[in-house]
């Protein structure tokens, strides 16, 4: 930390010729401006990434940014392998919500297999996605909050991410990185304490999110905060090639669910919560307007939940129960192939996009029939936009570049991949 | 002064200082239960039954520490930051005066002692002009750590206080007219029957003193030197072992000096309603030496209940509300509380003229109505899309 | 070259469901911080009185769910022979790459040791490489590999010790693990309830 | 609280009518071992299991760590909490080497431990090849649960410690075992 | 709404042979152009009146080593919100000249796209203003994502290559 | 040992309990007197000799605080409380203020020239000459310190409110005039104008 002092951060390849102890970094003014190092270990920095900030007293004249701190190669390790094992990397993404990229992913390779899901499955999927959004944005909020100085108002809708671990412990066995649902389905239907839990979150949910925003939304002293600050006009931000709150803050009502639905969403009704000129008071209210829409949509997916199987019947893609792999030598064979990743995939290129906790998550895959994805891009929106930064925060504060960072919901996860 | 008169002052002295420490370093563990409690939290509650060894702990750990001073700073400057902290931070409870006073009789002559440090007649002034010193530790230690996170706070931190002292000063004026003296004691006796707290008096006025005295404290919403997701620690980034620990403690020291000079001068200080009945009901029982004595120790506790509740409210404060940007700090100060509070002094002024203890009323209910008118007239804000 | 884009964003309103969420004009109210501070501070101390969620971790444990992924455990069979036939199907399958294993051929008089003719003479499990998502367990055809749902694995204090073999790993026939899934489900000591197909 | 919490025991001490006499080691190592301030260095995924720590359900502030201290200088344990890419290693040491002493240092989750699912060109195996590390958290991300194991084995470690650990022959080579001088 | 066949008509009267390849992939209209064109191809979708492609959803590359000639690919994701409608472009280049002009001043959020592909592929977007790596090391000597190069850690010390085929 | 030599001797001894009897008839406040001036003289010294500016303030503010000392041995409390709000809290907080962020830490101030430093010697000189002459000629007209005459609230806040605002009310009001003369034009000068850089 004290990241002045990392000012040219040491290039070399991590060993034992590092330099020593650096600990002369004298105040360096060139032409009366300051820089200032900002991050990677700057405690606003989520995650990790590097802003150097050219400042006039606290003015910042100009930034640079440097990431790529946590890149992890995830596209080179999905060249590697099989499909199935993808959805682990894709947990590790977008780490605040998880299910949505599991399930993107799942959606695109059913694409490109042509496996129909069956509805049920497809609205236990819409349920555990607005589930992730939910948590996602309650992250995201939060934290504007405490980056504003307001500590409490992050705890408060904490415990209720807290809870939604829960119901995805209970749905998967895992809190953070779910690797939720199968290609073809989910791993395991709802079980009635899921939904038992479910039902509760959506009785106990909304009070809390109205204390935070009864805490937050009408505050002058927040709304000083972040009125006005960090805007963006619809045109930059399409331009940038913002998706998701953030293009939707600043008025664009752009959003995948409802433009090319997946999953059923075409059966819900919500609507599009924007904003006015994209700033980051308009980026909070509409992440919290959202919340309150995934509410609905949760409450219509459990009220409608249809029945029938949870997976798809393609037995080639599709792991059969234990039990039949015992007695049945189809099973058994079926479940060698797809365990080995000796599925048949058709040659072909797939895009598929969901509307992930940022944006646009798109899942750019070619296949050359290999039991890998001959190559995959992540659309990873937060690396998208979190380019126009420096454009938002110029001319402002310190102050005002933290809040704007944290209202961007930049991912370190999402952004390096 | 004679033997006995100085032993008992001595006694007092010491006992307010160790009265002060004491508070301070159980503020530190106050602040964290209650930050607890506040966000649905334990705290601590695992070193000593419920956690009370806590701050023990934490300066135990803070003394054996490797004490640690960056190359390039300045090596004296960088002492002499917290030295500075913790001396201003102690030197501003000597004038407070947390009780009437002791009575005993010594070889046959009655003496009293008033349970207060010293006793100067410029009580108000030297506590301002101690709390104005307060932010020469920040700076020095911010300016010597030769870290531009500690610079900016040592920035901030100055022109914060000398902006926020003009308000607090000009609040504090009204009191001095009303009461026509800078002593402390005077100001309290001035305040015995319950309607004439100055809260009652000046109620502008104490929102004004108690928001000004947030921001010299450096408490959120004003911790603007030391904010943790703005500036890494301020100016104390590059500060380890007892030396944070100074400047963490001197900040607990100036709220609990605060609170009780809050408590003082808007708030009666000892007094409490109906204190001269329960006065004579005990002089009357027991005595006028002890009974006196009774009802002293009953008035350091009101005192001390009134500091402690406004040590709780600055931490409740702290963890309720967000933080302020530079600028809009120094608006407030100087476009909106300066203004007002010399608003505050003519209305003050006005009124004592015409011998009406209240009128600074007049701009708190112009205030409140036109809140209520405009909340009433404003349309009905678009915000929540309930869930059906 | 200008970089704005040409087409008009008045127009832009794709959808008809938009809703616009955000006001910001304040009132007098509003301007005056106080409102807004007073009903902040009530909802804190609000909470300052409520009963706390916080789980007292060392001594009371969260029970995890029934299917929550955590410690491995090689199963044994109701006669306590090792289920596990070392086909290697859970190595391909994990994604971490941390499972290896070395199997060997059952000799005679072993039969009460292991259930299948091939069995793992080795089975290590790099604990810090592992992921816990739980595909091992459901690459198993013979259901020898469980992530148990009540155990979490110890924290390391040495790097050497993170490998698990066997002597870590298989069950232990005074310390049999079920996993119950819900009421409805039979499970026994011996066949805990299936991963899948079972809720 | 209903449930019974396990309060620190006081040191091993021997008493009298009226005295009580330990080592004085004991006594400091008991006082870090109740006031460890965490640098949470929080990359990615263990990060927000982190702030799950933090947060009112687990509540690290029990154990007397809740007050992050995000300036090396001020903190006790470094908590290595995502994955360290190759690109940050280097910033990791100077964050360990800025600390002061005593410091310890955690490995939260697989990547920090060991590079985990990561096994790319541009993730360093395990952050014990730049600094030396004293717990390691399995899991990806670990528990919240399991976090507060390693804080506690932590505690463990400042409590058995002796007060002049970093004068020892044997810390001095193990920091010039990774030529930290 | 658009049809796939519409919009590629209208792309071959107005570029005739410098457009190539289409076809429809799980209904998403793709095409080859050259580099010379591509910028072409772009600005024309983003102005046209009626397409109004005017967001630019992603550029990558994707290197196909076996193909003599055609090497490289890079590939641009490009969407008409207006229309709904996706169209994805795709310019072929040879392995000993991959350069391929940049289209930053159409689309600003461009850059770091191009910045990924370069750093990620090693293909030289022209006219780039800060064609730097952007998420590998700057010391780092070769382009990770081509299929020639490794993607293990080669210093790992816990793992055993030669199990199950690894 | 000459004659000469104990006549010296003699002196010395005489100038030393001369010295000596002269500190017997010191009150403590004699001896606070003493102490807080070479206190004084010391840090105004520092003040001009720091090579650092920070060095220099904080000399002066220690130069401030004796002067203070002094004014309440002068049973003024009003002035030397007014003078370490004023000027240490506030004045001296803006002068450190502006070094720290000019930055003038580095000695690289060009040394001064023979030229100014002669000159300063003799302006300074001068001064003092001009000062020790003032004092010598009026000092049969300081007035002297009589018990009968002392009023022990000279200092105090009541009398000075009294002078100020009846005796001296015209040059009280004129300075004040002036200071918000001086603000004005402070501000006049301290306005940027559009565009330019800020603070």
């Amino acid at each position: 930390m004290i990241s002045e002092e990392l000012d040219i951060a040491p290039k070399n390849v991590p060993g034992n010729d590092l330099p020593a102890r650096n600990d002369n970094g004298p105040v360096q003014y060139v032409n009366e401006l300051t820089t200032l190092n900002l991050g990677p270990t700057h405690p606003a920095t989520h995650g990790i990434f590097q802003n150097i900030l050219q400042m006039d007293g606290e003015k910042i004249v100009s930034s640079e940014q440097t990431i790529g701190y946590i890149h992890r190669a995830f596209e080179k390790i999905a060249e590697r392998r099989p499909f199935y094992q993808i959805t682990t990397l894709t947990d590790r993404m977008n780490y605040c919500s998880s299910p949505i990229n599991n399930m993107g992913w799942h959606m695109t390779v059913e694409k490109l297999l042509g496996i129909d899901v069956p509805k049920r499955a497809q609205y236990i999927r819409v349920i555990l996605m607005e589930l992730a959004r939910i948590s996602d944005h309650l992250i995201c909020n939060g934290i504007l909050g405490v980056d504003a100085g307001a500590f409490t108002g992050f705890l408060y809708i904490y415990q209720e991410r807290e809870n939604i671990y829960d119901i995805y412990e209970e749905v998967c066995g895992a809190r953070l990185t779910t690797n939720m649902g199968r290609i073809g389905g989910m791993e395991r239907d709802l079980s009635p304490t899921a939904i038992r839990k479910i039902k509760e979150l959506l009785v106990r949910f909304p009070k809390v999110l109205t204390e935070f925003e009864n805490l937050f939304n009408r505050n002058r002293i927040f709304m000083d905060r972040v009125v006005n600050v960090g805007g963006i006009s619809a045109e930059r931000a399409l331009s940038y090639g913002f998706t998701g709150p953030n293009l939707r803050a600043a008025g664009v009502d752009y959003d995948v669910r409802v433009m090319n639905p997946y999953s059923s969403y075409q059966d819900f009704e919500f609507d599009i919560p924007v904003g006015q000129s994209g700033d980051t008071y308009d980026r909070f209210m509409v992440r919290n307007g959202e919340m309150w829409q995934s509410l609905r949509i949760i409450e219509q997916a459990l009220n409608n939940l249809p029945e029938g199987p949870y997976y798809a019947d393609a037995p080639q893609y599709y792991l059969p129960p234990k039990q039949e792999v015992y007695k049945n030598m189809e099973a058994l064979i079926y479940h060698f192939k797809i365990v080995m990743g000796e599925i048949d995939a058709p040659v072909g290129e797939v895009y598929h996009a969901v509307e992930g906790g940022n944006g646009e998550l798109g899942f750019y895959l070619i296949s050359d029939g290999g039991r890998t994805p001959y190559r995959l891009h992540f659309r990873r929106p937060c690396f998208i936009y979190y380019q126009a930064y420096p454009e938002m925060c110029k001319g402002l504060t310190l102050s005002d570049a933290i809040v704007i960072m944290s209202s961007m919901n930049v991912i370190a996860g999402e952004l390096d991949a | 002064m004679e033997l006995p008169v100085l032993t008992v002052k001595g006694l007092i002295i010491l006992a307010i200082f160790g009265i002060t420490l004491l508070i301070a370093t159980y503020s530190t563990y106050a602040e964290r239960k209650v930050a607890a409690f506040l966000q649905d939290r334990l705290g601590p509650n695992r070193a000593g039954p419920w956690g009370l060894l806590q701050p023990i702990a934490d300066a135990g750990k803070m003394f054996f520490k490797e004490d640690f001073i960056p190359s390039q700073a300045s090596k004296w400057l960088f002492i002499l930051g917290p030295c500075l902290a913790m001396l201003t931070a102690l030197m501003s409870s000597a004038v407070i005066p947390f009780g009437d006073s002791v009575r005993f009789i010594w070889d046959k002559v009655n003496y009293e002692v008033a349970i207060q440090g010293i006793e100067i007649n410029i009580g108000v002034l030297y506590i301002f002009g101690v709390v104005s010193l307060g932010v020469y530790g920040v700076m020095v230690g911010g300016w010597a750590s030769n870290n531009k996170f500690s610079l900016l706070g040592a920035i901030r931190a100055a022109s914060q206080n000398i902006s926020y002292e003009i308000a607090l000063g000009l609040s504090l004026i009204t009191i001095l007219m009303m009461t026509g003296s800078l002593s402390l004691r005077a100001i309290i006796d001035e305040q015995a029957t319950f309607f004439e707290w100055n809260i009652f008096t000046q109620p502008l006025g104490f929102v004004i003193f108690l928001t000004c005295s947030f921001a010299e404290c450096n408490r959120t919403p004003f911790d603007l030197p030391e904010c943790e997701t703005e500036l890494v620690g301020g100016y104390h980034t590059e500060y380890s072992s007892m030396k944070l620990g100074f400047y963490l403690f001197s900040e607990y020291i100036n709220m609990f000096v605060s609170s009780a000079f809050i408590s003082c001068l808007y708030f009666g200080g000892f007094h409490y309603p109906f204190i001269n009945e329960v006065n004579q009901a005990l002089e009357n029982s027991l005595g006028a030496v002890a009974g006196h004595n009774v009802a002293t120790l009953i008035g350091v506790v009101v005192m001390f209940s009134k500091i402690f509740f406004f040590i709780f409210f600055f931490m409740w404060v702290r963890w309720t509300l967000p933080r302020f940007r530079y600028d809009q700090l120094m608006n407030l100060g100087w476009k909106t509380f300066i203004p007002l509070s010399i608003l505050n002094v003519v209305l003050t002024g006005a009124g004592l003229l015409y011998n009406f203890k209240y009128a600074t009323w007049l701009i708190a209910i112009v205030m409140i109505v036109m809140a209520v008118v405009s909340t009433a007239r404003a349309p009905k804000p678009n915000i929540v899309p309930q869930r059906t | 070259m200008s970089a704005t884009v040409s087409h008009n964003l008045k127009a832009m309103q794709l959808t008809n469901r938009s809703v616009q969420v955000s006001n910001k004009e304040m009132t007098m109210a509003e301007k005056m911080y106080l409102p807004a501070i007073i009903g902040g501070l009530a909802i804190t101390i609000r909470h300052f009185f409520r009963k706390k969620p916080t789980i007292q971790y060392p001594e009371v444990k969260k029970y995890l769910g029934p299917i929550y992924r955590g410690h491995h455990i090689l199963k044994r069979d109701e006669q306590g022979r090792e289920r596990c036939t070392a086909c290697g199907l859970c190595a391909v399958a994990c994604p971490a790459e941390a499972i290896s294993m070395v199997a060997a051929e059952r000799q005679k008089g072993e039969e009460k040791l292991y259930r299948e003719e091939k069995y793992a003479a080795v089975y290590e499990i790099n604990m810090l490489r592992c992921i816990f998502c739980g595909l091992c367990e459901e690459a198993c055809p013979k259901q020898a590999v469980y992530l148990r749902h009540d155990q979490m694995v110890p924290i390391f204090t040495e790097r050497q010790d993170v490998i698990y073999g066997k002597d870590k790993l298989v069950e232990k026939m005074d310390d049999r693990y079920i996993r119950v899934a819900n009421s409805e489900v039979k499970a026994t000591p011996t066949e805990p309830s299936l991963t899948r197909a079972a809720t | 609280m209903a449930t019974d919490i396990k309060i620190v025991e006081g040191p091993a001490s021997y008493e009298g009518p009226g005295f009580q006499a330990t080592s004085f080691d004991k006594l400091i190592g008991l006082a870090r071992a109740n006031s460890l301030w965490p640098l949470p260095f929080a990359t990615s995924c263990c990060g927000i299991e982190f702030m799950s720590t933090m947060a009112s359900h687990y509540d690290l502030a029990r154990f007397g760590s809740e007050r992050p201290s995000f300036s090396p200088r001020q903190a006790d344990m470094l908590l290595v909490a995502g994955t360290i890419a190759k690109k940050m290693g280097p910033i990791v040491k100077q964050v360990y080497l800025q600390m002061a002493e005593p410091r310890w240092v955690i490995a939260i989750g697989a990547c920090a431990s060991s590079g985990g699912i990561f096994d790319t060109y541009s993730v360093l195996q395990g952050i014990d090849r730049i600094i030396p590390v004293d717990v390691y958290v399995p899991g990806c991300p670990p528990r919240p649960e399991q976090i507060l194991d390693g804080v506690m084995q932590v505690q463990e470690l400042a409590k058995n410690e002796s007060l002049r650990r970093r004068n020892t022959e044997e810390y001095t080579k193990l920091l010039n075992s990774y030529s930290i001088e | 709404m658009l049809t796939n066949e519409e919009v590629a008509q209208t792309l071959i009267q107005q570029f005739g042979e410098t457009v190539s390849d289409f076809d429809d992939p799980y209904d998403l209209l793709t095409f080859s152009t050259s580099r010379d064109h591509i910028v072409e191809v772009v600005q024309y979708l983003r102005d046209h009146p009626v397409y109004q492609v005017g967001f630019l959803t992603d550029v990558t590359a994707v290197h196909y080593p076996d193909s003599v000639g055609k090497e490289f690919c890079v590939v641009y994701h490009m969407h008409s919100l207006t229309n709904n409608f996706r169209i994805r472009i795709k310019v072929y280049l040879q392995a000993d000249d991959v350069h391929i002009p940049t289209i930053i001043p159409l689309f600003a959020g461009a850059n770091w796209m191009e910045r990924e592909t370069f750093d990620l592929f090693g293909i030289s977007f022209d006219g780039h203003p800060d064609l730097r790596r952007i998420l590998n090391m700057e010391e780092m000597d070769y382009h990770p994502m081509r299929k020639q190069y490794p993607l293990e850690d080669e210093t790992r010390e816990d793992k055993i290559d030669a199990l199950f085929g690894r | 040992m000459t004659a000469n030599d104990e006549l010296r001797l003699s002196i010395d001894y005489q100038a030393m309990t001369e010295f000596i009897s002269f500190f017997k008839t010191l009150t403590p406040t004699g001896y606070l007197f003493l102490i807080l001036t070479i206190i004084t003289l010391f840090s105004a010294i520092g003040v001009v000799t720091a090579r650092n500016p920070i060095y220099s303030v904080l000399a002066l503010i220690a130069t401030f605080f004796c002067l203070s000392g002094h004014y309440i041995l002068l049973n003024a409390q009003f002035l030397a409380a007014v003078n370490i709000i004023v000027y240490a809290g506030a004045i001296m907080v803006l002068f450190l203020f502006t070094i720290m962020f000019l930055n003038l830490r580095q000695d690289d101030e060009e040394s001064k020239t023979n030229l100014t430093k002669m000159a300063s010697v003799v302006v300074g000189g001068m001064l003092m000459v001009m000062l020790i002459t003032i004092f010598r000629a009026k000092s049969a007209q300081v007035p002297t310190y009589s018990a009968t005459a002392f009023n022990p609230k000279t200092g105090l806040v009541e009398n000075l409110g009294n002078l100020l605002y009846n005796d001296y009310i015209l040059p009280f009001e004129l300075a004040s005039v002036l200071f918000l003369v001086a603000m004005v034009g402070a501000v006049m000068l301290g306005k940027r104008e559009a565009g330019d850089r800020h603070f």
